[in-house]
Parts: C-alpha cells; structure tokens; sequence
C-alpha cells in the first residue's frame, strides 16, 4: 500500500523552534515509512493561511494533521470540517480553544513555563528591589501573554490568568517591548529600555534569539553584569547561552519529542485505525548554570543532552 | 490614410489573455502532478480559499487604477470583522445589524483614506500605511487581542454550502464572483467606470475635461472600504470567528494578486477579471504543491520561480506575436 | 468702444458686455511672472485671436479664463459677471470649452472615450439614469462623426489615443472642444501639428463655430491663419497684453513688429486699434 | 539622378552615393499600416523636407531612420553601405540626430540637463574621466549660449523643462539636436509650436547645419517655410513616397495637391521631380 | 520674456526641506515629552538602530528612482548575512573572503532582478516577489532555519564604537553616513547618477537620446545588491549573528522610508538624503514612544498617526507657501 500521508502545519516557516518540530516530524515518518507533507502559516498569528494548509492536506488525502494552531479559536471551524472527513486532527505546541475539538494535544503549558523562569528570578533575586524589562512576542499572540502572565504570577507579582490574551503590567515592570522573538529587534527593543530606564536588573524574554539580541545591547552598554536575563525555549543555541551565562535560566520545551509522538500516532491511525486521545503535557524544565534553593532545576549539561527533544 | 477599421487592437486583447494564459498553464502542470487536482470539488475549494484575498483586491484593484495603492486594505478588514463579531457577540446586536456596523467601519476607513489622499493630496502610500497600522491598532485594543467565537448563525450564512451536480460551493464564493462580474460591468460599461480610468490615466487632463477627480477618488476609496467590509464578513463566515492577526499578510496578497492580472501600478491600465486570474494563481499554486507533497519551503521557492516563469511566458509569447 | 462690434461679425450681440473680460491678470511661477497684469476683452461673436511669442504668457492666460489654474490676482468678468473658477468643471458648467496645448487626453482610452469623457452619453431609460450605463454605439457613430468634419482619416474609434500621430490627437482635442461649448470656445495652438488640409477644416469649424453665435479665442503662431479667420487680434507680450488691433486695418509685418517689441505699440496708428 | 546634386547645395559630395537611403520599408501596427513599401533617399548638405498629410506615416518614417523603431521590413543603407540600426543608440553613433515630434524631454530635469542628456560634460582630468563627475557650469554656459542662438528668452538653464511654455520647450529640443549632429540631422516639426520670431529663428539655424555641411531631414506642415528652405521636397502619402519635387520648379498649390490625393503624382510634368 | 534669472526654483528646496522640518518636528515632540530623548548618546543609538534599513533604503532608492520598486530586498540582505556568516562558520573562510561570498549573493540577486526586468521587461514588483520568495527560501534551506552565532571578529568589526566627546558610535553608522555622502554626490554630480533620474523621469525619451537605458537599469539592481550585501554585514556586525529571521519587515520597512523622505513611487523625483530622513524618522518614533513607556499597541497606533501627521503638516506648509 501506499506510505500513509501525514500532514504537519506549523505556526510558520522560521521559528527554530518549529523548524526543529518539523525536522523531527520529517525523521520520525521516515523511520515509520510514512510521508510527511510540511506546511506552516505566513506570519506569526496567520489563521486563514492555517486553514487553507488544513484544507489542502485533507485535499491531498493526508489521514492525520499535526497543527501548532496560531488561533486556539479561529481554527476550530476547520479543524472540526476536517475531522468530520475522516482525518485524525492532533494539536501540537498549544491547544486549541475548546481543547476537545482535536484528538489529541501534545503540547508544552507556556504560563507553567513562565510560572518556572518567574520562581526561578524571585530566588535569583534574593530580595533585590526588582527593576523589570520584559520583551514580549507581539501584540495579540496568546503564547506570548501565557509566558508574560505566568512569569509574573512565579515572581509573585499581581498577574492575569492563564487563558488571559492581555499583558499585565504591575509597577515594578519598568519597561515592556515586542521582540517578535526576534533577534535583531530584541536588541532594538532592549537598547530603547536602557535608554528609558538604566537600572533594569531583571529581564524577561519571550525566547532565547530576543534574549541573545538583549544581551549584545546590554554587552554594548556595559551592563550585561548586573542583570539576570530568564526567558523560555531551550532550544540547544538557548541552553549554550545559558552555558555562557549569557542567560540565568530557561525553561526548556520539546519539540522534538511532540513532533515524534505525532507521526507515531498517525502512522498507528493508518494501521491500526486507533486514535490517539487526550492531553499529553510533553512537559517543561528549567534549566539554569546556577541551581536556586526551593526552585527545581536541571544542569546545562541535562539541558544540552535533551536541547528540544533531542534522543 | 493608412488605418484599417478595427474594433479592439490585438495588443489589449492578448494582454487580458495573459494572466489567463498563465492561469491554464500552471493548471496543465498540477493536473498532470497529482491526479487529485483536476476535480471540481478541488476547484470549489480553491475558490472558497482565494474569496477572502479576492474580495479584497477588487478594492485594491480599483485604487491601483486610480495610480494609488493601498496598505490597510488587510488590516481595515481584520477591523471590520472584529467590529461585525464583537458588536454581535458583545452588543446583541442582530447579525443584519452587525454587518452593518462592520462594513460601515471600512468604508469609514476608506472615507478617511480618500480625504486624504484627495484634500491634503498626500501621496496613497504613505496615507495607507497610516490607516493600517491605526486599523491594527484599534483591532488589537477593541478586541482586546481576543479572538471572538460567539457569533450568531445569520453572520456565517456565507460559508454554507449548496450542492451542483456533486460538489459542494460555498455561498461566498459566489458571493465573489458575483461582485467581479458586477465591477467588471460597471468599469467596463458605466461613465463612473470609465472615469476611474481615466483619473488613473491622466488625472490632470481628466480634471481639465470637467470630471471631479477629487470625488472619484474619493468614490474608488469608499467602495474599496466597502469591499475590505464585504471580505470580511466572508472571512468571518469562512472562519466562524472574529479573528483580530488577521489580514497581516493580505495587502502584499492582494497587491500580488492584482499586479500578477495585468494590472499596471502606474494606474489606468488594467482589467479587473485579470485580478481574480491573478487571485487564483496564487491559490492554485499553494493547493497544487500541497497535492504534489511538496514541503512548505519549498513551496515558497517553487512559487517565487513560477510567479517569474508565468508571467515571463506570457511577455515573451507577446513579444514573439508583435 | 464695446458699443462697434466688427461689422461682419453678423452674430455679435449690439451693445452688450464682453461675453468674458478679465483685469490685471496676475500669475507667478517661483520667480517667473508668467503674467504681470493682463486684461482681456472677448466680445459676443466674433474671433480673438491672441498671438504672442513663445513664453509671452498665452497658456497661462487662457489657463485662468478656463479654471485650468487660478491667478494670483485681478479679476474675471463672464457676461459682466465677476466669476470666480476654482475649477475647470465651474468653467465647463458656464460652457466654456477648452483645447489646451498640451492637448490633455487621456493616452490609454480610446478616441471615443476621450470625446466624450465627463460628458458621456447614457443609454435610454433606467440603464442610463441609474445605472449610467454608457451608449457606445451612439458614442462611437457620434465621434466618428466629428472627426469626419475634420475630414481626418482616423476609422475606429475604439482605437486608444496614444496609437494616433501627433496630428490625429489633436483632431480629437479640437473636435471634443467644439462639440461641446454653448457659452465660449478657447483654443491654445489648433493647428500646430496639423497638416494643410486638417488645418484648413479647423478652421473652417473656427468660422462655423462663430456663425453658430459663440465667440472663439484662438491662440495660434501661423500668422496667415490668424489674419485670414480673426476679428481682432490680441498681441500678448510680456505677460501683458500690449494692443488690440484690426486685422483689416494693420499689416501683417506690423503685427509681428509689435508682437516681438520691435515697434512700440504707441507707435501704431490709432485706426489700427480696435 | 543622384549624380546631379541641385547646383544651390555647395557642399553636395559631387556624384556620391546618397547618405541615407531606405527602400521598402513596412511598418504595421497592430491592423495599422503606417509604412507600406516606404522608399526614401537624402543626399548630401541638402535640406529635403517631408510633407503629407496626418498619419501619412512621415513620424514613423524617421523613426525608423532613426532607430526608434524596427521596421518590419525594408532596408536602410548610411553612405551606400546597409544598415541595422537596432536602438537609437546605433544612429547616434552613427551621427545622427532626431527632434521627435514629441519632443523626448525629460520633464522634471533641468533645460541642461536635457541639452546633453547622455552626452554630459565631464570635469577635466580624473575627476572626469574617473568619477564621471559632471563640469555643470560649463553645460549651464552652453546650453544658454545654444538657446541665445535661438532668440529664446529663458535665462535660467537650471529651470525644469516641465515648467516651460509648449514653444520654449521645443527650441530645448531643436538646440540639443542641432548641437550634436555630425552626420544628418533630422527634425520632426521643429516649428510647429514656435512664435514667428523663433520660427525663422529656427530656419535660419537648419539653413546653418546645412551650410556646414550637414543635410537635413525637415518635417513641416508649414508649406511656405518649406517652400523657403527645402532643397528637395518629399510628399508622403498613405504610408509611401508619392513623389520627390523640386520646390523651384513646382507651384505650392501643385505640391499641396499631390499631398492629399487631388492630384496623381504621375500627371506633374517631369521636370517637376527630382 | 516674462521670467527672470534664478539658480533653483523655490519648490525643490522645499520639497526636500520638507521630510527634514517632519524629523525636527518629531524631534521637539518626543524631546518635551522625555527628558532622556535629547543626548547625544540617544542619537547615536538611533543610528545604529536604523543603520541596516538605512543601507537597503539606499538600495531601494536607487530602484524607485528608476520608477521600479524592489520588494526582494529585506529578504536579500538576510541571505546576504547567512551566506557570509557561514562561509566562515562552517567553511572556515576569513572574514574578507566570507563577506566577499557574501555580497556576491546579494549583487547577483541584484544582476538577476535586472535582467529580468530589462531583457524580459517584466513589471519590477512581479520580478521582486518572487526573487524575494526565492531568497527567503535559500536563506531557511542554507541555514536550516538555525541562528549562526560562532563568527569571526573581523565580520564583526563595524558594530565596534569610537568615542567622540563623550558619547559612543558605531563604526557602522559611520559607514551608513559614509555611503549617503557618497550616493547623494554620485546622483548629484556624476553622469551615470543623472541618467538614474532620466530613466526614472521618462524612459522612452531618455532611450531616444541615445542612453542605453538597459545598462542603467542593470546597473541600478546590481549596485542595489550591493547594498543589501552592505546591509547584511552591518546586520551582522550588529546582532553578532547570522539570522535567518531578518528581512522580514524591511522591504516595507525601506520603501516606507523612501516615500517618507519625498520619494516617488512613479520615479524619476526624489532625493536620496530624504531617505536618510525617512528612515531616522521611523527610528524617532520608536525610540521616543518607547522613551515615554508607551505599550507597544498605542505605539502602533500613534506611528500611524504621526505618519499622516508628519507628512501632512509638510504638505500643508508647502502649500501655504505657494
Ligand atoms: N508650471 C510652471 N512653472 C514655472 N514656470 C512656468 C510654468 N508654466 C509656465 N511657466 C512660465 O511662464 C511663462 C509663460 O508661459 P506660457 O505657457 O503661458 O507661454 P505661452 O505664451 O503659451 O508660450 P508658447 O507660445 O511657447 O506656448 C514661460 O516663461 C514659462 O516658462
Ligand atoms: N504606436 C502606434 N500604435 C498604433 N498605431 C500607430 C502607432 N504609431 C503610429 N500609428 C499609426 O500609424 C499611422 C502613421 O503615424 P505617423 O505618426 O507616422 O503619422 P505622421 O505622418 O507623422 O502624422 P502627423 O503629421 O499627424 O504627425 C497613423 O495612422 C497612426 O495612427
Ligand atoms: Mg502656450
Ligand atoms: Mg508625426
């Protein structure tokens, strides 16, 4: 018979974290003897082009869809069109809003990852009147005000919750920027806070590309000694940041690992015709060079040995 | 006198086919990659795919050929379909009502596009990159960055479906190709039709003839406003929800889609049925590589060489008749 | 004086106001004074003809007579009306047609198209009135009418302007201008590029045009035309107007030495003057 | 025939091939026939003008001799020997220079700027021939002195030639070409939207060129400047030469006859052509 | 002859005063509102900030003066980075020789875009769409979407600082500043500079006088190229990395900045400072918005203000003065 199709839609085509994702995915299938047709969002956020990919893999005959949703919401009509055709629909990354509209979601708890870097800072702290930059994704995006709100509630500060599409913004955050994830434009965005505020001793970012960028700006500034940088990915550039202690600490996600149950459970679906159900947190951890008392964390040599997933 | 009567130059002729032209060959190919492409079910979804992006470059189409350009096109729509859901989900207010409020905040849009553009004189490029990131911003602030699922049945009427012979089309996709038979007449046949044109063309000896540019351009902008309203009820209807990231890549789409139909972005020169061409090339291309497995990446490569190769076949093919 | 129409001009209203007038005429351009004080007297019927090196200011007078741009002072009489036209579609209204130099067609659309644009006809009933639907046919039989008057070769009419030669555009400036005035017609240089026979049926549409009642301004720099169809000549120099004179009166030597300031104007003798 | 340059031309090259010559040239555009079988032949230090009727096809003639456009078919020989000019570079190379009836300006660059557009002076020494750097005062100085030539009152050569009158326009044009020809100039009405005094001031100038040895391709509708200056007279009719005549010996009503079809061009006695 | 002698008619200094009075305007507003945003070391940040859009604004100037517009170059100048940074990661090159690969990518991406858009004579926003697509696509497939960190000094060098007075600079926005003078003196003073306006102003007629309008065209996307490769290294030298997310916003980025500073979109009029302008005017608003604590929406929303506003204000004053 033919090689079962499986059909990954990822948020877009440049995110490290969802390249890794879909080199996993692509590994995973070829080992299985499966096929995987890749595709993704223009732009971070991008729905309508989510739901055109759904609706051309259906098209292509793909039995099962891998999709890391832009829109928990927006994306359901879709997916539930594309499910009532016969395909088995998993959420990879972040769920879908109703989680149940999918079979299965394999995915990281984003305000637990940020949860994690905030308890983390609190203790790195040690009591220091915190002075907080934080640069976020962009406007709108629910993963970035998930990491947002979550590091506040770990650093015990007044936060939203969890579902929650806004940005908190308590007094003690000096100085709140969008990155876009970005290297370059972290480094812009950090070097405008400087400029507003030069005492920032604690900065949050929504991943570890805005959090190198930040630092060649405080490098440049002269200040990368007296702040603790947190952010979230893990991603294997991020934990050799971490290394260098260019970062404090990172919560590591993996990708890798979702991608691989993914295809696994498609290519079960093929044979078997058995649906993968359910929520599978593929779980977070924080990686930090200098562990904290009362907060658990793993070593950058943990950290690099599972960099995203990596076997 | 060495003339001949005639009644349309070749040259026009075959300038309209071109885009067509490219239109059928890209679809040769992909009919002959992937035996699950040449259905009329697969067509219906094409269709259904490109309404939102369509809609919106009847609109963009109409300013081009005024020799303007407009880059809130996307983002004045995501406005209009946060406006229509939220006003129903948040107001009560009945779907019709709703609508209304929606497409009545676009063609607001294009009002303020159009004065503009008309009264200060400031050049449409930067007049709309104004708009879009004011029409972004109000998105983000009046949804609160919340995508909005709770709306009423009569507002995602346009994304059901009817069955001829056996496959399913949806209503929008009517809907569009509707509007471009109706700007299509109307450019074509009607005075306020042919004056697009000629403003797009020569503005000043348009406005030396008597016509009022300035109100036919602030004509072009409303209806633009009107048709980034009518996309994005479709979009609403299509996705069944208010989705407030949409419409960032839409201007670049739309503008794609229009230059890629033939239409010169030097205005007054263009035929709108070429935009829907152009719309659809777009759309089949994506839909053909999905069918063919090809991988997102390369997809972008693909596509980026067949946008060069499709018109570049045509304009050689041109040549070659001259 | 306004009292003596020229006596061939049978058409000229006795006694009445100039049919357009304008004082201290004033128009710069940065630094350059393309008018610096012009008046003007058009009268009911007849042919003014206004001659004028290159650079004198003719184009930016008629410009201002037809709304084309708006003068930095004095004022405009219609009728012996003050009137203010702020813009071409106010002097259309009043019914004053104009074929400017730079001819002002639109290049990409067809002849017919450009006769009759802003002023297209409308298909009978409902589809004209509110749909606006266009009569092409009739527009098309219209046009090609017209410029069969001109005795210009030039058989389709859905033939874009910007195939024509230089000549065959003009046709259709001078064509759109006549069939369209009810009050005054303005014409900047009709027969420049036109050949010896277009240029002879240009004129001949000059002279119809008049005997019809409406008075033409004719701006041109081919000296036998101007004495062979005009009334009065108006010599523009210097962004003023420096005589009115009689072509039956005047020689054409004479004209030309005042036009280029090689003759005083004072100099002329006073029955010259008109 | 070509043996027997008109005795007047001092410098015709006795008994030399013609220096441009084309036979059978065709252009068609689209349905549009505006060259059927074109042949033409210009001999050395004449002036031969061309005449015809609108849409005769005399622009796309020169275009094509000029290597604006590419003819469909026919053959062009410059000083005997055949040619192919594929752009109007190769005529420029070639010595020759073209007024385009649409004159070929670029409007929002300066009047010198446009005098030596592509044949900008450059700085002595390496900031010249290095740096391309441009000597700017020195074209401001000739191009002023080129346009005094032509008695045409502009004073500023840092003006754009979008803001000149339609006539000052034109002497730009003719000055540019008269200025570089150093083998045929050719001048698509180069009178047509002058005053009387930059007219003549133009026919001197061409009577200049030819007197320095250069012959001279002039398109006019003006049949008495051509009847003035002509050598020879080409009368293009229907997109082919009717017939070559002898302004001394033809009458203008004769010639004018034979431009628009009254008369066949077999019935003039023979002594006519040329 | 009613006109009297003048060097320059009064417009055109105005005309390019008048992006100049929006910046100072820009200037005086944020400089009220924080008392941090006048110091000469925020100036110098903003430089550095706007540097790499800057050099592809040089870019795109060159190409819209010639009436194109080059869609590509965001994209270009990210491939550019990757391709140096791992010529010399993974290749092992020098510095030199990395940045040398490097720019020859850029420049030949440049060499193709002209080429296609003379010897085919296609519409510049088609050819540039999809090189752009074509360059997005090489740079992920090179980089297998992966940042390139482990460089060498010497590629790194132009993102040192100088210290004059008591504020640091960049090497690189010395560089930038160096390229503007160099640029503006070439348009201004040289021949080939000349003919980029002519060919811009009217092609037909600057084919007719005996320019090859051809070479200019080829030689304007090459040395576009060029400077997106130029770009790339500061983008490098900057971030200390090879990134394949970069370009993404910059084409409108660079074009937005070549309109502001007084540009035309339909070629031929322009000055290549006002670009400069243009783009120190987005860095302004960034910069000083975010001085005042203003959340990243409101900025959004307020850029699109002071957009209309700055531009407007200029038309108006302009118009006043006539
Ligand atoms: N838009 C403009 N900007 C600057 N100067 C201008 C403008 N229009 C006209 N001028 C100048 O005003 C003067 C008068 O120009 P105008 O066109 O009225 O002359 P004209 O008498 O019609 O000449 P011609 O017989 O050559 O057509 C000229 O010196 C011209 O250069
Ligand atoms: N680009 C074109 N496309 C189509 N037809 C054209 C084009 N150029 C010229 N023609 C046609 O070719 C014929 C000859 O034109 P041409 O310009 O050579 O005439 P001409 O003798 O110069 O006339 P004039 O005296 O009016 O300038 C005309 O009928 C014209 O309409
Ligand atoms: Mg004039
Ligand atoms: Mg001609």
């Amino acid at each position: 018979a033919d090689a079962p199709v499986i059909g990954l839609i990822t948020k877009t085509e440049t995110n490290p974290f969802f390249v890794t994702m879909k080199e996993g995915a692509v590994a995973e299938a070829k080992k299985l003897g499966a096929k995987l047709v890749a595709t993704a969002g223009k732009a971070d956020g991008d729905n309508a082009g989510q739901v055109t990919a759904l609706e051309n893999l259906v098209a292509a005959g793909a039995k099962t869809i891998l999709i890391a949703p832009n829109n928990a919401q927006a994306i359901v009509p879709a997916i539930k069109k594309a499910r009532a055709s016969g395909v088995m629909v998993i959420a990879l990354d972040s769920p879908t809003d109703p989680v149940d509209v999918v079979d299965a979601l394999f995915a990281t708890d984003n305000y637990k990852a940020g949860e994690l870097i905030g308890q983390y800072a609190k203790a790195a702290m040690a009591g220091k009147k915190p002075v907080i930059a934080m640069l976020d994704l962009l406007p709108g995006h629910p993963v970035g005000a998930q990491r947002h709100n979550g590091f506040l509630k770990g650093f015990g500060l007044p936060t939203l919750e969890a579902h929650s599409n806004e940005l908190a913004r308590p007094p003690e955050v000096v100085c709140m920027a969008d990155s876009f994830g970005d290297r370059t434009k972290g480094q812009t965005a950090m070097e405008n806070c400087l400029q507003k505020n030069p005492d920032i001793n604690l900065l949050y970012s929504i991943n570890e590309p805005a959090a190198a960028g930040a630092h060649k700006a405080l490098k440049a500034a002269g200040k990368e000694k007296n702040i603790l940088i947190v952010a979230v990915d893990g991603g294997c550039a991020g934990i050799a940041d971490v290394d260098r202690g260019v970062i404090a600490a990172t919560s590591q996600q993996y990708p890798l690992r979702m991608a691989a149950m993914g295809v696994a459970a498609g290519v079960e679906y093929a044979k078997t015709g058995k649906k993968a159900s359910g929520y599978t947190d593929t779980g977070v951890t924080l990686i930090a060079a200098k562990p904290q008392a009362g907060v658990d964390s793993q070593d950058v040599k943990t950290g690099a040995s599972l960099c995203w997933g990596k076997k | 006198m060495p003339s001949i009567t005639f009644r349309r130059p070749p040259q026009v002729t075959l300038a309209t086919l071109g885009p067509f032209i490219a239109l059928i060959l890209a679809c040769a190919f992909f009919a002959s990659q992937s035996e699950r492409f040449l259905s009329a079910q697969n067509f219906s979804l094409i269709l259904q795919q490109v309404m939102v992006v369509a809609v919106i470059a009847i609109g963009q189409t109409l300013v081009i050929l005024t020799a303007g350009i407009d880059l809130s096109c996307g983002m004045v729509m995501a406005l209009g379909s946060i406006v229509m859901t939220k006003m129903a989900a948040s107001h009560d207010l009945s779907a019709p009502l709703a609508i209304a409020c929606g497409i009545a905040v676009t063609v607001l849009f294009g009002l303020v596009n159009g004065l503009l553009v008309t009264k200060i004189a400031l050049p449409p490029f930067i007049v709309t990159l104004g708009t879009m990131n004011i029409a972004f911003a109000i998105t983000q602030l009046y949804s609160d960055a919340q995508t909005i699922t709770d709306i009423p049945e009569g507002m995602t009427l346009l994304g059901g479906t009817f069955v001829l012979g056996q496959t399913a089309i949806v209503w929008g996709a009517v809907l569009m190709l509707a509007l471009y038979l109706i700007v299509w007449f109307a450019l074509r046949e009607t005075a306020p039709g042919r004056h697009v044109y000629a403003v797009g063309n020569n503005p000043e000896a348009t406005r030396l003839t008597g016509i009022a540019t300035d109100r036919v351009l602030l004509g072009v902008y409303m209806l633009a406003g009107l048709f980034y309203g009518i996309a994005a009820l479709l979009s609403v209807a299509r996705t069944g929800a208010g989705d407030p990231n949409a419409g960032q890549t839409e201007n670049l789409d739309a503008i794609s889609a229009v230059v890629l139909g033939g239409t010169s972005l030097f205005g007054g020169r263009g035929m709108i049925l070429g935009t829907l061409v152009g719309a659809l090339i777009v759309g089949v291309f994506r839909n053909g590589l999905t069918l063919m497995g090809v991988s997102s990446v390369y997809q972008i490569l693909v596509t980026g060489i067949l946008v060069i190769l499709a018109v570049a076949t045509d304009q050689l093919s041109r040549q070659g008749v001259r | 004086m306004d009292a003596f129409a020229p006596a061939h001009t049978v058409h000229a209203a006795a006694g009445a106001a100039p049919v357009l007038q304008a004082k201290g005429l004033v128009k710069r351009y940065g630094q350059v004074i393309a008018l610096d004080g012009a008046d003007f007297e058009l009268r009911a019927g007849e042919i003014l003809a206004v001659i004028g090196d290159n650079g004198a200011g003719k184009s930016s007078l008629i410009k201002v007579l037809s709304g084309a741009i708006m003068p930095d002072a004095g004022e405009i009489l219609l009728d012996g009306q003050r009137i203010q036209f702020k813009s071409p579609i106010d002097a259309r209204k009043a019914g004053i047609e104009t074929v400017y130099q730079d001819l002002a067609v639109a290049p990409a659309m067809t002849i017919a198209e450009n006769l009759f644009l802003g002023r297209e006809l409308l298909r009978p009933g409902i589809r004209g009135s509110l749909l606006r639907m266009l009569d092409k046919k009739k527009m098309r039989a219209a046009s090609a009418a017209r410029l069969a008057e001109l005795k210009v070769g030039i058989h389709s009419m859905t033939q874009a302007v910007e195939t024509l030669s230089g000549g065959q555009r003009q046709c259709v400036a001078v064509a759109r201008a006549a069939a369209f005035a009810r009050h005054v017609v303005i014409m900047d240089e009709p027969t420049a590029a036109l050949g010896v026979k277009e240029g002879r049926m240009v004129l001949e549409l000059i002279c119809r045009v008049r005997d019809q009642g409406l008075p033409v301004i004719l701006i041109s720099h081919n000296m036998p035309y101007v004495f062979e169809v005009a009334d009065r000549i108006h010599i523009a120099r210097l962004g003023r107007r420096a005589a009115v004179v009689q072509p039956k009166k005047i020689s054409m030597s004479d004209t030309v030495a005042v036009m280029t300031g090689a003759m005083p104007a004072s100099e002329l003798p006073p029955e010259c003057l008109a």
